[in-house]
């Protein structure tokens, strides 16, 4: 059950100035590529390794080109006229070559120049069809196993952070078989501001674990055993965020993943990264994740973290709909899109249930078919880990009653640590037996429409309005440099990775581009 | 790593393999301040924790505080090392345990049960010996094989001794559920005087069941078996069964075992005492 | 909030059936008086002290006129006599001087009789004018003070039980002053059984404190100096059960109690007392708990931790009917009944949380002005601290949603242990937050009157109902014999403390009967 | 019985003083069964707990099983050995500080501070720092007499010191909320490291602060304070006027104290704590 006091047309109308706001940014990135985009096509053609001091050689092409001020043709251009230079020859050398001295390339006819676009479009289609084989066996996996504790649970979502990828194997599995529905690896504090994604398993991170691509495949192919074992499919997810978000989707994508933390705005905001930057890279790596039908997990509970949850409420809804516009224009159908938002009132304060319940209901509605990705409490826990426990309790029941689509189950030990497995498994019985309890408990109860709950509604929703005209007549870029969201400005030209920016060339050539564009 | 022979060495496991992270909470009688934290932490290394972090200081009270703790012991345990003897009796289903008492016995077996001294928790021996069972269970009563006679809560020593006496009972079942300063073991022991007394004790089965009652504990009472927690009537019922078959020199002596008896007639299932202990 | 889906007619029906039953024993009652119920008049009357071997007075006199076959007359009448016989002799040894001989005691005129009455009259009435006194103490204290956490928030009763006043005194301190409404001492397990109350303070017990006046004493002035420091009075509470309800009714009016656990039926089911004696002394008893306007809690709680508390769930409403009829006939005012019932289901279950509100809300509804005394989940409690403490956070939840009276909070080592400070320390503190959390929630919503709940809740009464048409058919005895409560059958010549009971002579005098039927 | 000089002895309290009632829970890595509950309550008594009851075994996974065990330590302390020197500084009110820093330094003092390494962990620093302040307390920014610089997140040593030396900052303001495996002591050293190398470690006060850092690992680290959890913003404007001052040779040097510098400026309010902790 959920219900929405907002009235319709307003929820219309915040659509439309979202989508204005969206439009100007996309004109943007329809005239740009990053070296990240760049990176994933070159993966995508199959450059996969690493080189001598672990600097993968997509980074090493890529620098090359950037360098030559050649990249706005496209890497997928340079790698096919650098094959045909020097044929036979080893890619990164070859791209070397052709790098060093763009202007000594013999011109090519338009004949030869369409040809060598085919020859690449067709390495496209079969890398593509390989991709698409690999994602039809994850959905056969999971179409062939049960899928959450019941229908319309929640899925239960606990975070491994061990920076070790097999203890996260090991802590993962005895999470699954707890009842875990899906399996969060977090990264490393630092890596969202690398500007390349580090080669192999790992085994020394802080606060979390390096997104690898062999760190997927290790944690999916023992998550895949664990999965036929328990006969319940265990999703894993990960993070396409910060310098690196398309070509960590490409892995994932490849890896088998199911979701991926990706939002608009969250490495912007909270890891000073350009602007510019992420909504281009954004872009790319949500086309990505529509082809792969991966579930995206938008970041909004972060802005709750930062901001007081109760005054900061607008912002996350307003923040949503920006993350919708932004991923329908990336292809992604809603049932891919999970909002995020979280439980994070106060607990010090008055009917923080009801505030809560106001919140989790309008997110719910405003958004029906998608599967909303709902936070626990993290910034008021506390070190007395049976108050945290009490809490977290409380937004079990939230997400049970009101039907959120995927619950990450809060840690009593938030305040501290790291979870630890034992901490998980705490969470995962006790919200097994909220979920049970509470089963049709929202089918059961109506609000009172003129309540606290539904007035607290019709407020948040009005100022997220606000909030909106305003990005809407400035823009977004202006809007965030006006510290609209999460209390930080940022403005266009700082943060990191502007310099990896390129205006497209009128050549600009991405075979990827153009079938993911044409599929949708 | 698990090499029967060879040591198996565990520790603790919170974040990584054998850190030995352990969580702790308790209470100081002393008011909240840096001081009294300073102290929480100094109970942690006293355990031999390193690694000390005092999560929680709680006013408990204006003279008492409450602390969470977490740390990190440097123990090693061989897991090896940890004697459980199981016994090996195999364990009879519901029908097959009733005909195996014609066969070898020729007779119903007669067993007389209360919860006794000032203790009135009869959901216990109720659970064993009435019809109903226990979690899906038949209890003792249903048994066509058994006289099962439940005399209920708070029956003084002499009374249970003495219809025992008068049923020449085979066995005699004992429930406590309260234990504050170990009550549950005096008046353990004033049964067991009193069998003694009334020249009963050598010839019957004497079975001790209770939530904080274990095999051990009970063997070192004097009784037969100890019955803790989860139990089931058909455990007490092979139990029963066996001892009576042994007494008869008919069969081999269950090893002594250190647990509940679900293990001294069955290979016990840690999950479900885990479910309900 | 509350919803009551039974119709008005069934619920009128229920009471008549109730009352009809209860008519038999009361006449009983009327007939009858108890060894408890004369040493209580001896204690009004001022026998307070205690024989050489510990034996208080008024058990000692009271055990003479049983042995000599004269206490029909009633103890009051024979101390009258005794003290006329051997003025200015010590009053057991006047008592025994007559019990030893009372044929051979010259007869007495009618209007001597008449000024012997007269005179203990006089003595009763300054004795209730002292108690009175202190009562008016109590509520003077009680009104110059807050009570509860907030309007409409259930008080928070905790358990001592250490079995040693004087820490329990340290415990409940500490307890006032982490926000406990209710201090409840619990008592040895033994008391109960016993046909005296131990004299004095006293270190030793098991699983409880023993119920003496001394210990009410000292228990009583530190929560009065606790309420005074911490500007909110702490209620106290103990047991007027077992063998000896009248006398402890009277020492808690004396010693300033505010609430005592008393049941019409308890001691019957869970003690095996005899039902003759209990149902004549939990009339006497009640009748100073309505004087002393002290909250009685019933025991209906019980049923279910030794039943299954979703099948018997009906005979808890049945017997809290029964218990509101008994009280009623006892001269009680609704406002002092506080009826018990507990949240009890088994958490395997589904949908217990939907269950526990359709009871509670229920109880709320059937009884609106009484203070309703909510127990915490028992019998399902597991030694999983963490699991439990979840647990009781939900009971914790239906308590304030439902806004039940007085909420008795779980413990998470319900399982193994008395509550230790730091038990009670951890459930006060969730409770405070699940209070404030969902302060109002009940206001907010509202259960579907065709949904699970109301469902529940019709089913639970038509089963009540039924129960009480065959109680009021068969008469209470012998339902009691045939097991309808508390799965456990009674009968009327059985259980202990037969022996205690005697049939008034025509000339029964008891002077406190007589003021306090006259005040109702 | 409290009475100073003499010693005041505690113990943990659960149900009866002294009793010594300790709660522990943890994860070993086998699967459930009795044997791993008889090795877990070895765990307990390792620690030398007495009346070990192993009260949960539950299935944490299959290889893991999860504890909770009480026991009894025999342990005592003497709560009056326990050191926890206070400074004896009286804190200024707001007005009065601004008032005191004109008086007696004449000038405003400068600040630099930054969440440093990848951590961008900011809301701690900004509570202290920024206008808003934390719990009511206004930030440094506000303070007239303050001037307060703020570089966020994820700021690199070098960047933060360059920027120390370019405002001739009194103060350096350093904050660290990611702890695992001790990341904020290494990127502690290596901000003091580049304070040498840049030569403004001698002139400058430097300050470290995070919700695991306290005051004596601040010292050893070489900070002149740390700052735990619940720091208000005038507990850490109070502590930099006085350093100076006493830097100057004004005033008496605070005695080190082994804890978050609450009372390092104040005497600090269990309470307080307990509820930020
Ligand atoms: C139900 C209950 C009651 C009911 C009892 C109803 C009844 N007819 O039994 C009522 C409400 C009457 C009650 C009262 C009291 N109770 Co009570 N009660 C409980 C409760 C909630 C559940 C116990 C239960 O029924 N368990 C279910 C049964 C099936 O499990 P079990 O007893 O362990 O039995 C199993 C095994 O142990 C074994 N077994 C048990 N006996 C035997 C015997 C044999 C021979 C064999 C083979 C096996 C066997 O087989 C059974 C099936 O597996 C517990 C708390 C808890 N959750 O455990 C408190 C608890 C037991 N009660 C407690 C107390 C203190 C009391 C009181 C004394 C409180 C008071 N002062 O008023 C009173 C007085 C009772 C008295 N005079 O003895 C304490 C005991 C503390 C301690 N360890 O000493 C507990 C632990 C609650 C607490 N934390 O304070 N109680
Ligand atoms: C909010 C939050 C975030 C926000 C941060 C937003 C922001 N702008 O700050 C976001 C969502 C971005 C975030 C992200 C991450 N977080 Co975070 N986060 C938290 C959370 C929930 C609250 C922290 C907080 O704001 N506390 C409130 C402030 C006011 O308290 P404080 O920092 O202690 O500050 C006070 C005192 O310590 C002192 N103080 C602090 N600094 C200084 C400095 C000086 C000079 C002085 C004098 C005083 C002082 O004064 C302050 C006021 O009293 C904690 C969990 C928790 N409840 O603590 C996790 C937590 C800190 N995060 C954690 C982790 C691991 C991360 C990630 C690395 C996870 C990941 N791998 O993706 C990421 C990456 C962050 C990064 N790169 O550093 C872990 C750290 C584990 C550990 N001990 O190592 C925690 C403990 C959660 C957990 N249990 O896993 N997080
Ligand atoms: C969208 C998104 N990306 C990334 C992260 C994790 O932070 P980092 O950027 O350090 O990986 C979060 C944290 O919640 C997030 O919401
Ligand atoms: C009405 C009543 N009396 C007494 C008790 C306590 O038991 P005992 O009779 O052992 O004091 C209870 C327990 O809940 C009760 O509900």
């Amino acid at each position: 059950m959920a219900q929405l006091f907002v009235d319709a047309d307003k929820i219309a109308r915040a659509r439309d100035l979202a989508r204005s706001a969206a439009r100007g940014v996309q004109a943007f990135i329809d005239r740009h590529t990053t070296v990240s985009i760049e990176r994933t096509v070159l993966r995508l053609l199959g450059i996969s390794g690493a080189g001598s001091r672990g600097a993968p050689l997509a980074n090493l092409m890529v620098d090359r080109l950037l360098a030559a001020g050649v990249l706005q043709q496209g890497a997928a251009y340079w790698l096919g006229r650098a094959l045909r230079a020097s044929p036979g020859k080893d890619p990164l050398q070859a791209i070397e070559r052709v790098a060093a001295h763009p202007e000594k390339l013999p011109p090519l006819s338009p004949a030869e120049h369409e040809q060598l676009k085919e020859e690449m479009r067709a390495e496209a289609r079969s890398a593509v069809r390989e991709l698409q084989g690999r994602i039809e066996q994850r959905k056969e996996l999971k179409r062939s196993l049960g899928v959450g504790s019941f229908e319309g649970a929640p899925w239960k979502y606990v975070i491994v952070a061990t920076g070790n990828i097999h203890d996260d194997v090991e802590q993962a599995k005895a999470a699954a078989q707890q009842g875990a529905d899906v399996i969060a690896v977090i990264r490393s504090t630092a890596q969202s501001l690398l500007d390349y994604v580090p080669h192999g398993a790992t085994t020394e991170g802080f606060g979390g674990t390096y997104a690898t691509q062999e760190n997927f495949r290790i944690m999916r192919e023992a998550l895949d055993a664990e999965s036929r074992r328990l006969g319940r499919y265990v999703h894993l997810t990960n993070y396409s965020s910060g310098l690196c978000m398309p070509e960590i989707a490409f892995m994932a994508a490849y890896e088998r993943l199911d979701m991926l933390l990706n939002d608009a705005m969250y490495g912007i905001l909270f890891r000073d990264i350009n602007m510019r930057r992420t909504f281009c890279d954004q872009y790319f790596s949500r086309r990505i994740c529509a082809f792969a039908e991966i579930i995206i997990n938008t970041g909004e509970d972060n802005y709750i973290t930062t901001a007081d949850a109760d005054e900061a409420a607008h912002t996350v809804i307003a923040s949503q709909l920006i993350n919708e516009t932004f991923a329908r224009l990336a292809g992604m159908g809603d049932e891919l899109i999970g909002f995020g938002h979280s439980f994070e009132i106060d607990p010090a304060r008055e009917d923080t249930l009801l505030r809560e319940f106001a919140m989790a209901m309008m997110v719910r509605k405003l958004f029906p078919k998608s599967p909303i990705k709902y936070m626990p409490p993290t910034k008021h826990k506390e070190g007395d880990i049976f108050f945290s426990h009490a809490y977290d309790v409380m937004a079990d029941l939230v997400a049970i009653t009101t039907r959120q689509g995927i619950q990450l189950l809060g840690m009593m030990t938030e305040a501290m640590h790291n979870p630890f497995l034992m901490d998980r498994y705490v969470a995962l019985k006790s919200a097994a037996y909220v979920y049970r309890a509470a089963r049709h408990l929202g089918d059961e109860i109506v609000f009172n429409p003129d309540g606290i709950v539904a007035r607290r509604q019709r407020e948040v929703f009005d100022k997220a309005l606000a909030l909106l005209e305003e990005v809407a007549k400035d823009g977004m870029m202006a809007a965030i440099g006006k510290a609209r969201f999460g209390d930080t400005a940022r403005n266009p030209e700082g943060g990191k990775g502007l310099e990896g920016v390129v205006e497209r060339a009128p050549g600009y050539f991405n075979p990827f581009l153009e079938i993911l564009e044409a599929k949708a | 790593m698990n090499v029967p022979g060879e040591k198996h060495l565990i520790r603790p496991y919170g974040d990584r393999k054998d850190d030995g992270v352990i969580q702790l909470s308790f209470v100081l009688p002393v008011p909240c301040s840096e001081k009294a934290k300073e102290a929480a932490a100094s109970v942690a290394k006293k355990l031999g924790l390193s690694h000390v972090l005092v999560s929680a200081m709680e006013k408990a009270g204006e003279d008492y505080s409450f602390f969470v703790v977490y740390g990190r012991t440097h123990m090693q345990l061989d897991y090896n090392a940890i004697e459980v003897p199981v016994v090996v009796h195999r364990k009879h289903g519901y029908d097959e345990l009733n005909e195996a008492i014609r066969r070898d016995l020729g007779r119903r077996i007669v067993v007389v049960g209360a919860c006794i001294g000032t203790d009135s928790h009869t959901t216990g021996i109720d659970a064993i010996m009435n019809m109903k069972g226990f979690a899906g269970d038949y209890g003792l009563e249903r048994y066509p094989m058994f006289r099962a006679i439940n005399l209920g809560s708070q029956v003084e020593p002499e009374r249970l001794v003495a219809q025992a006496k008068a049923e020449s009972a085979d066995a005699v079942l004992v429930s406590k559920v309260v234990t504050q300063r170990d009550v549950h073991k005096e008046d353990a022991r004033a049964l067991l005087d009193e069998a003694r007394r009334q020249g009963i004790f050598e010839k019957t089965v004497f079975l001790f069941g209770g939530p904080r009652v274990d095999h051990k504990t009970a063997l070192e009472l004097g009784f037969d078996a100890g019955f803790g927690p989860g139990t089931k009537p058909s455990d007490v019922a092979n139990f029963i069964y066996y001892r009576l078959l042994e007494r008869m020199g008919r069969a081999p002596p269950p090893q002594q075992t250190a647990h509940g008896t679900q293990d001294a007639t069955v290979p016990m299932t840690g999950e479900k005492l885990g479910d309900t202990l």
